[in-house]
């Protein structure tokens, strides 16, 4: 097999997996799971901009990850406060 | 052909663990966990019948870039560059070292030290041969059988007075 | 196939394997110690250029920062757990 | 076949897998560095040097962001849980 044809069905192949176990992974009810799960799905994207040959794509696609990644978790951990306060305020 | 290669490989990864082994136990890795990783580490080791001491080593070894780290990296700069990559490689892991918040003797004068040593022995054994000996050390302690490594770095740490 | 890259690459199949079938935490983080030394070992023998090395040292130590940060987080979860 | 290459596929298929099928959010995240460690392989193999560097210096920055989070968001949890208990005791 060609070296192109290996990464770029590799790259599919987790495209698939993660988009799957993001919606009927195991306990993904909980969010941070789930968060985790959809990681899964943006290597697979990573591996078909590198079968490509899309280098500043790739590039950027890695560095906004990182700040994508403070925002949810950040938007997670507000969203449990909020529903706590509002638990508390009905009882 | 092929056996002289493989007599050569053994060779190399015996020197690169006495090397290793000898200068982390002299700097006292064995004796307390240096971070606060490190602990856990330990009393999981012991937790499944190993030695204190020996699971100290392991989690700082894991834990920041220590001789073993300096061996490898040093060997692979002298297979690329000659000498003088050793030393940039002894100053890279002195800069990582600082940044695990570790004082950093150990991985400085690890890498120096193998630099001498490929400098003495280049016209009998290669740098090449020292890359695939640094592996097959570390996997003689952190790859294979956890319980029987700790207890055998643990005898070697009482005999040099590090520990209990 | 050169007789290096042969026993390393066999080392690291062998430390995937024991990675994804073990079932402590703690123990993960040594073959994964174990794995990143044979990879750095495997990028410097692919790329024989000075600029390989390079690669080769910033992959390892950004690797030993991860397992450092991962350690802490078990030693301070294992209380609230 | 060149052997980095066998070895980045082996990483990354079993990284996928066992991202799934843990269920620990520290498993998960372990094995989330194995799967980086596939990307850093392929990248290295198709001579790509300062992308790999790029990507070997924000894997720890992301590392760190989700450890931190799973920290803050466990102990949001469990006091509530307390919270919830300790509070019809007060309110009798």
């Amino acid at each position: 097999m060609e070296y192109i044809e290996y990464l770029l069905y590799l790259g599919y192949v987790l495209l698939i997996i993660g988009t799957i176990g993001a919606i009927v992974g195991p306990k993904s009810n909980d969010r941070f799971i789930r968060l985790l799960n959809t990681e899964v799905a943006t290597f697979g994207v990573c591996f078909i901009f590198l079968a490509y040959d899309e280098a500043l794509a790739l590039m950027t696609l890695i560095a906004v990850n990182a700040i994508l990644c403070l925002i949810l978790v950040r938007a997670i951990i507000l969203n449990a406060e909020y529903e706590e306060e509002t638990d508390t305020k009905i009882k | 052909m092929e056996i002289l290669d493989i007599i050569k490989l053994i060779i190399a990864g015996i020197i690169c663990w006495i090397n290793f082994v000898l200068i982390d136990t002299y700097f006292g890795l064995p004796e307390k966990p240096g971070v606060l990783g490190a602990k856990t580490i330990g009393e999981k080791i012991k937790e499944i019948g190993g030695n204190l001491n020996g699971g100290y080593f392991m989690g700082n070894i894991v834990c920041s870039p220590d001789a073993s780290a300096g061996t490898l990296l040093a060997s692979i700069m002298n297979y690329l560059m000659g000498v003088k990559g050793g030393l940039i490689a002894a100053l890279l892991v002195w800069i990582g070292n600082r940044l695990c918040a570790d004082p950093g003797y150990a991985g400085t004068i690890g890498a120096l030290t193998i630099t001498l040593i490929i400098y003495l022995l280049h016209p009998i054994i290669g740098a090449k041969y020292f890359v695939g000996g640094m592996i097959l050390a570390i996997f003689s302690i952190q790859g294979f059988e956890h319980k029987y490594a700790s207890i055998l770095l643990g005898k070697i740490a009482k005999k040099m007075n590090r520990g209990e | 196939m050169d007789i290096i890259e042969g026993v390393i690459g066999f080392i690291a199949l062998l430390m995937v394997f024991r990675i994804f079938l073990t079932r402590s935490r703690a123990r993960k983080l040594l073959y994964l110690c174990c794995l990143s030394f044979c990879i750095s070992a495997l990028i410097a023998l692919y790329v024989k250029s000075p600029m390989g090395g390079i690669v080769a040292i910033i992959y390892f130590i950004s690797s030993t920062l991860t397992s450092n940060a991962i350690a802490y987080t078990i030693e301070q979860v294992k209380d609230i757990e | 076949m060149e052997i980095l290459l066998i070895v980045s596929g082996v990483c990354c298929i079993l990284g996928g897998l066992g991202v799934i099928l843990h269920t620990n959010p520290i498993n998960k995240i372990i094995m989330l560095g194995l799967l980086n460690v596939g990307l850093i392989g392929m990248i290295v193999s198709s001579y790509y040097l300062d992308i790999a560097i790029i990507s070997s210096i924000c894997e720890p920055i992301s590392t760190i962001i989700l450890l931190l989070g799973y920290m803050k968001y466990l102990t949001t949890l469990k006091k509530k849980k307390k919270y919830g208990r300790d509070l019809p005791i007060l309110s009798k």
